[in-house]
């Protein structure tokens, strides 16, 4: 016969006011099997749980119902003071008389008769309960960060620094990410390039970081501390030990007419061709769609050209598993292109830029090398309309959110160009100028005050295009709504920052949650920010959301800091919340009849084929089992199990069906 | 191909050429009209002004006429009529409820099954066989210009594309014409001012004038008798308000492709226009 | 702006009865402007599409009367330029539609928007006893209402000559139809 | 309305509902997370596929099926999923008391 004892608690008014405590606790000590049931205004407080503790003992408890709010709130809470109090933890359980009752009904006889049912419920799992005891795995030190921006840079020189293994995987030829595609940057108009190569080159020279560059993560198999990941790494088409980066091959290359994705299109590039001047790795690859030899069958001439030989036509891609114990997603965002604006003649204006083409023309190592020229006709701009919240904000676009560096980056735009034009005339049309950080306000203000940019508060119903100029037909609403049209050589879109392409699709593969507009998801807004719900998957910059750099770096070091906290020990322990396999004697050995359905529906590759062999060394049958490492817990084998020989730890058949029959 | 014929009240009236003129292209393209028998005005732009219920009604009433002679689909070339058969009928799905007191007040039932196309969808369907049957290419510039009812709003015509729509361009190359890059498309000729507020008009459509010839054009086409009208019928006020004279005609569609189709120009009703169309005489003989 | 005009009773605002009405949620408006950026008439307007829906927002007695009395919201060509472009989706001109509507039932419509309404009410008499618009019946209805008996006198002639004016009306058969149309929608209040 | 915990939609053993029904339940809910975004990755799928079989089989064998409500719900939606609870528990309500399904399985079993 169990001995189990209800603690009802009040949680204050948020129980206490419809739910008639005390009654419920006398109510209690009426079920079977209940030796002493009492109730406290808040049983998560300290005194709450010595209270728990000393009736453990007093009344030689084995079992206890804590009925209070979610077991999602304080669950490792009561279990871990029922555990010191010397019963096994899982012998634990809670009744949500909080969000299941008190807080979804009203004050009566009927919500006071409904928690004592709970609880009930609840005593009859316990009586059912099992002993279980914490499940210890291993943890491989090394860790994988995808997206070698400047937050993926930072987590891993962080880990790296903290003496553990990276790996550090981006999709294109070079690390650097948007930031080296940005000429100066705020609030100080430092340069973009000069800041971050150093990083680059450190994270390329560290002993402790492996570089994958222009490769992919392509599978993602295993659970915390005990990844599996394929990464597809992508045919450069040459020998990356031989090739020195000399760079002839690029200078060669006949064909050179490629629109060029560094500076955004507003350059051009070759077929054999490194991203930047500083890239890192300074090794080139071949654009194969472009490449003259791959469309015609004929050149060669970087083959030819190349003094190491390292060229290699028939080079494929490369598919590596590595093992992980830890992986940190930094894989950035993408800008809305200019064609997704109707009202702003759908891209086909070539002098309507967005803000990261601004970047190329106002960076010295751009293609028109830093020097102000507008894309149409190359000639300098007299007259730039700037238009911050260019599709952020904006729900019929799709994109109510919004983009967060716009306001700042559109001010140091139009600085930049004051800067680079003295005599040129800079409008910005905003609807709020959110600055709100450390120098940011004074940098806004200094845009306005010192280099005279004139801000309009007003958005721009239409751009189109009259004798040369583009004719931008706003409004301002600090003179009532008036109709204020500018004719400008240049327009410049702060366009809304999105999700990366193709970050569903990751996120589905390393089984992290995403919002609606594809960013992934922290596992909580506040206290949580650097983590994802799925264990030993981390997140860094603006993949969760738009941010600027200086925010992107301290949440990688955060990231980086969880990192090396996991790493901190060899072992994890890990709920034993796992699905069994029953065994029994022989002749029977298990009522497990071998047809593997369970196989085919368990989500983590858990299950395994064990042989039954006799003294003779001949396999009598062949049984399921499974990998307690491996196993998640979700229990979609027990439902599939035709002969029930299959039970998950802490929600088996027979807890399950005693609440039921208790409803 | 058959089809309903639903013309509205312009046509009968200051935009006679543009009945004409697509009666005589449909049928030259073998399109069979059936207008709905004893068909009432739509309410046009007045009817949503003062009474919603009145604006619901009036098309329902054309459309329920329309369920009753057994029409599947339905073409309404004025833009301002196809507009307001579109708009009841939406509202009339996002709002059942109405539905008991429009019937009552219709006197007949209104089941909302009859598809409206306006006259560029129409032309559209029919392109391959009219450039195969183009024999006076309509070798001018032309500014194609659709106002605003027929692609505003987006949620309600889901026409074309709401910006620099492109339908009617490629149906004018599709009959030799070059259609001019202009960002005035879909700007408000001034509508429904045409008599109360003349001014205004003279203004919006002259800007439209201006820039059209600016950009080259031979001819302003259009979709719409409103546009025509204040296009063509307020010729003089526009260049009063301009000072300047401009003699750039405006073209319904249909007359475009009609002239192409070599069909007769008189046939075609450009004679009726204030602002003659120079060309006309010599489009046939062109080649 | 007289603050202390507290409502209780949110129901007597313009921006209510808007919502009721239309569906329309005043409070989706953020003032971006963009609604008069691109409208052909704004520069016309007393009060601009954004700064109507500004003073709606207050639900003030004082800025609603203002509201109903301005010239602007007779200006709207409903060409659906702002709603085609609205950030925020807001249906603009389903509320200026509202707007006269509710200026006339208040008797607070703008006096320049006489004509405009002359010419509205004009049309709609002409269809309720013809089935269908009888433009010379219209625009003479419209000079008796508007008192501009000398407007567009060299036009008529000119339409004539293009067989452009029928001068005798067309008349549907089911005109008692109309008529019960229009006594079961315009006609009940 | 009572809610039994389990750690996925893919732990659901029909007979689950069944015996609730059985037990005195009027309604069943059976929700967890949408389809793509299982918490255990594909769990919820097998629960699908065995819902599509059970519900079909419940059919043939003439379960008022009104009484039995699958609905995905995530972690996020709360005011979804407080709608849905208040949409079935008024459906319920009004079919009243499952006293049919009780009296054949009462024939059956007891």
């Amino acid at each position: 016969m169990s001995r189990i004892g209800v603690f009802t608690c009040h949680c204050g008014e948020n129980i206490g006011a419809t739910v008639d405590c005390v009654k419920v606790a006398e109510m209690c000590k009426d079920i079977p099997g209940v030796v002493h049931s009492v109730e406290y205004k808040y049983m998560c407080s300290d005194p709450g749980q010595r209270q728990m503790q000393e009736a453990i003992k007093e009344h030689k408890l084995d079992g206890v119902v804590v009925a209070a709010c979610s077991p999602r709130m304080h669950e490792p809470t009561f279990r871990r003071a029922a555990g010191d109090a010397g019963i096994n933890p899982y012998m634990c359980e809670m009744a949500n008389l909080r969000e299941h009752c008190s807080w979804v009904h009203e004050k009566g006889e009927a919500t006071t008769q409904k928690a004592a049912d709970l609880i009930r419920v609840l005593v009859e799992k316990v009586k059912h309960n099992e002993p279980l005891h914490p499940i210890k795995v291993p943890v491989t030190r090394t860790a994988m960060v995808i997206g070698g921006g400047v937050g993926g840079i930072q987590v891993a020189l962080d880990i790296a620094n903290g003496g553990h293994k990276v790996v550090l995987v981006e999709k294109s030829p070079s690390i650097g990410g948007h930031m080296s595609q940005l000429s100066e940057t705020f609030p100080t108009l430092d340069c973009s390039q000069c800041i971050l190569t150093p990083r680059m080159v450190e994270a390329a020279q560290h002993p402790n970081i492996t570089l994958m560059t222009y490769s992919e993560v392509e599978k993602v198999d295993g659970f915390i501390g005990n990844f599996k990941v394929t990464v597809r790494k992508k045919a450069r088409k040459l020998d990356e030990h031989l090739c020195t980066g000399c760079g002839l091959c690029i200078q060669k290359c006949p064909n050179k007419k490629i629109s060029d994705e560094f500076n955004e299109g507003l350059g051009t590039r070759t077929a054999i061709y490194v991203p930047f001047p500083q890239a890192v790795p300074n090794k080139p690859v071949i654009d194969t769609l472009n490449c003259t030899y791959y469309k015609t069958g004929k050149c060669k001439v970087c083959e030819k050209m190349c003094p190491t030989n390292a060229i290699r036509f028939d080079q494929e891609d490369e598919l590596v598993t590595l093992d992980i114990g830890a992986i940190v997603l930094a894989t950035g965002f993408k800008l809305m292109k200019t064609d997704a604006f109707p009202e702003y003649g759908y891209g086909k204006h070539k002098d309507i830029i967005d803000g990261m083409q601004f970047e190329r023309l106002a960076s010295a190592s751009g293609p028109t090398s830093g020097v102000m020229k507008r894309p149409s006709d190359g000639r300098s701009p007299e007259t730039v309309v700037f238009i911050a919240c260019s599709g952020s904000r904006d729900r019929a676009k799709g994109v109510p959110y919004c983009s967060k560096i716009c306001c700042m980056y559109t001010a140091k735009h139009a600085m930049l160009y004051k800067h680079k034009v003295h005599s040129g005339k800079a409008y910005v049309f905003y609807m709020d100028i959110r600055a709100a950080g450390k120098d940011y306000d004074e940098f806004v203000r200094r845009a306005i005050e010192e280099d005279e940019v004139k801000y309009i508060r007003g958005r721009v119903s239409k751009i189109y295009e009259e004798d040369g100029k583009l004719i931008v037909m706003g409004a301002d609403t600090l003179m009532g709504g008036e109709p204020v049209v500018i004719k400008a050589d240049m327009v410049v879109l702060a366009t809304a920052v999105q999700s990366n392409d193709r970050s569903e699709e990751l996120a589905q593969t390393l089984h992290v949650s995403y919002d609606s507009y594809g960013f992934f998801a922290e596992a909580h807004p506040k206290l949580r920010p650097v983590e994802t719900n799925t264990a030993g998957i981390f997140l860094a910059g603006a993949c969760q959301a738009p941010r600027d750099i200086p925010e992107t770096v301290a949440q990688a070091s955060g990231a980086a800091a969880k990192v090396v906290g996991l790493f901190s020990n060899e072992e994890l322990t890990r709920e034993p919340i796992v699905a069994v396999v029953n065994r029994q004697a022989a002749p029977v050995y298990s009522t497990c009849v071998g047809c593997f359905i369970c196989q085919g529906a368990c989500p983590y590759q858990a299950i395994e084929q064990e042989e039954i062999m006799a003294r003779s060394g001949e396999v009598i049958m062949t049984l399921a089992r499974i990998n307690p490492g491996l196993c998640q817990g979700c229990g979609t084998c027990v439902a599939t199990c035709r002969t029930k020989a299959i039970d998950l730890q802490g929600f088996s058949n027979e807890q399950l069906y005693a609440e039921l029959m208790t409803l | 191909m058959r089809i309903g014929y639903y013309p509205g009240c312009s046509l009968l009236g200051s935009s006679r050429e543009f009945d004409e003129s697509a009666r005589a292209v449909l049928k030259a393209l073998g399109v069979e009209l059936v207008e709905v028998p004893d068909w009432n005005c739509c309410g046009a732009s007045s009817a949503h002004i003062l009474n919603h219920e009145l604006s619901i009604a009036l098309p329902a009433r054309i459309l329920a006429l329309a369920e009753q002679a057994g029409i599947s689909e339905i073409l309404a070339p004025c833009a301002a009529c196809s507009n307001r058969l579109l708009s009841a009928q939406q509202e009339l799905e996002k709002h059942p409820e109405l539905l008991p007191g429009i019937e009552k007040a219709i006197g007949m039932p209104y089941k909302g099954s009859v598809k409206i196309v306006n006259i560029l969808e129409v032309l559209d369907r029919l392109k391959v066989l009219i450039s195969v049957l183009t024999t006076a290419p309509f070798r001018k510039k032309v500014a194609s210009y659709y106002g605003c009812l027929l692609v505003r709003p987006p949620r309600v015509v889901n026409f074309d594309r709401p910006e620099d729509p492109q339908s009617m361009d490629l149906l004018l190359k599709a009959v030799g014409a070059t259609p001019v890059e202009w960002p005035f498309k879909t700007e408000c000729c001034g509508a429904a001012f045409s008599v109360t507020r003349t001014d205004i008009v003279a203004k919006l459509s002259g800007k439209l004038v201006q820039d059209a010839v600016k950009r080259g054009a031979d001819a302003i086409v259009v979709a719409c008798p409103m546009c025509h009208s204040n296009l063509d019928l307020r010729r003089a006020e526009i260049n009063e308000y301009l000072q300047k004279e401009y003699a750039v005609p405006a073209m319904f569609i249909t007359q475009v492709v009609g002239l192409a189709l070599g069909l007769d120009p008189k046939a075609l009703g450009l004679h009726r226009h204030l602002v003659p169309v120079a060309f006309a005489e010599t489009a046939g003989v062109q080649s | 702006m007289n603050s202390g005009s507290h409502h209780d009773h949110h129901e007597d605002t313009l921006a209510w009865r808007i919502q009721q009405a239309t569906g329309v949620k005043l409070a989706h408006c953020y003032q971006c402007g963009k609604c008069a950026a691109g409208c052909p008439v704004a520069d016309q307007m007393d009060l601009p599409p954004c700064q109507v829906f500004r003073m709606l927002q207050y639900g003030l007695p004082e800025y609603d009367k203002r509201v109903l009395e301005s010239e602007g919201i007779w200006l709207c060509l409903a060409c659906e330029t702002c709603s085609t472009r609205c950030p925020q989706e807001v249906e603009i001109p389903k509320v200026m539609d509202f707007i006269r509507g509710e200026a006339l039932r208040l008797n607070l419509a703008h006096p320049r928007s006489r004509d405009i309404l002359a010419f509205h009410r004009a049309f709609l008499d002409s269809i309720e006893y013809t089935g269908r618009l009888y433009e010379v019946g219209l625009v003479a209805d419209y000079k008796v209402r508007s008192r501009h008996f000398l407007k567009d006198v060299m036009l008529a002639p000119k339409m004539y000559v293009k067989g452009k004016l029928g001068l005798l009306p067309h008349l549907i058969k089911n005109r008692r139809g109309m008529k019960h149309l229009f006594k079961h929608t315009i006609g009940k209040g | 309305m009572r809610v039994l915990r389990v750690p996925c939609t893919g732990r659901i053993d029909y007979m689950m509902v069944l015996k609730a029904l059985h037990k005195g339940a009027d309604g069943v809910i059976v929700s967890g997370c949408h389809p793509n975004d299982c918490h255990y990755t594909s769990g919820n799928y097998h629960a699908r596929r065995r819902w599509m079989v059970f519900k079909k089989m419940m059919e043939v064998m003439g379960v008022d099926m009104r009484r039995i409500t699958f609905s995905w719900v995530s972690a996020a939606e709360g005011a979804r999923w407080a709608q849905l609870v208040n949409e079935v528990t008024d459906q319920v309500r009004a079919l009243g008391p499952y006293t049919e399904f009780r009296q054949v399985i009462g024939a059956g079993i007891e």
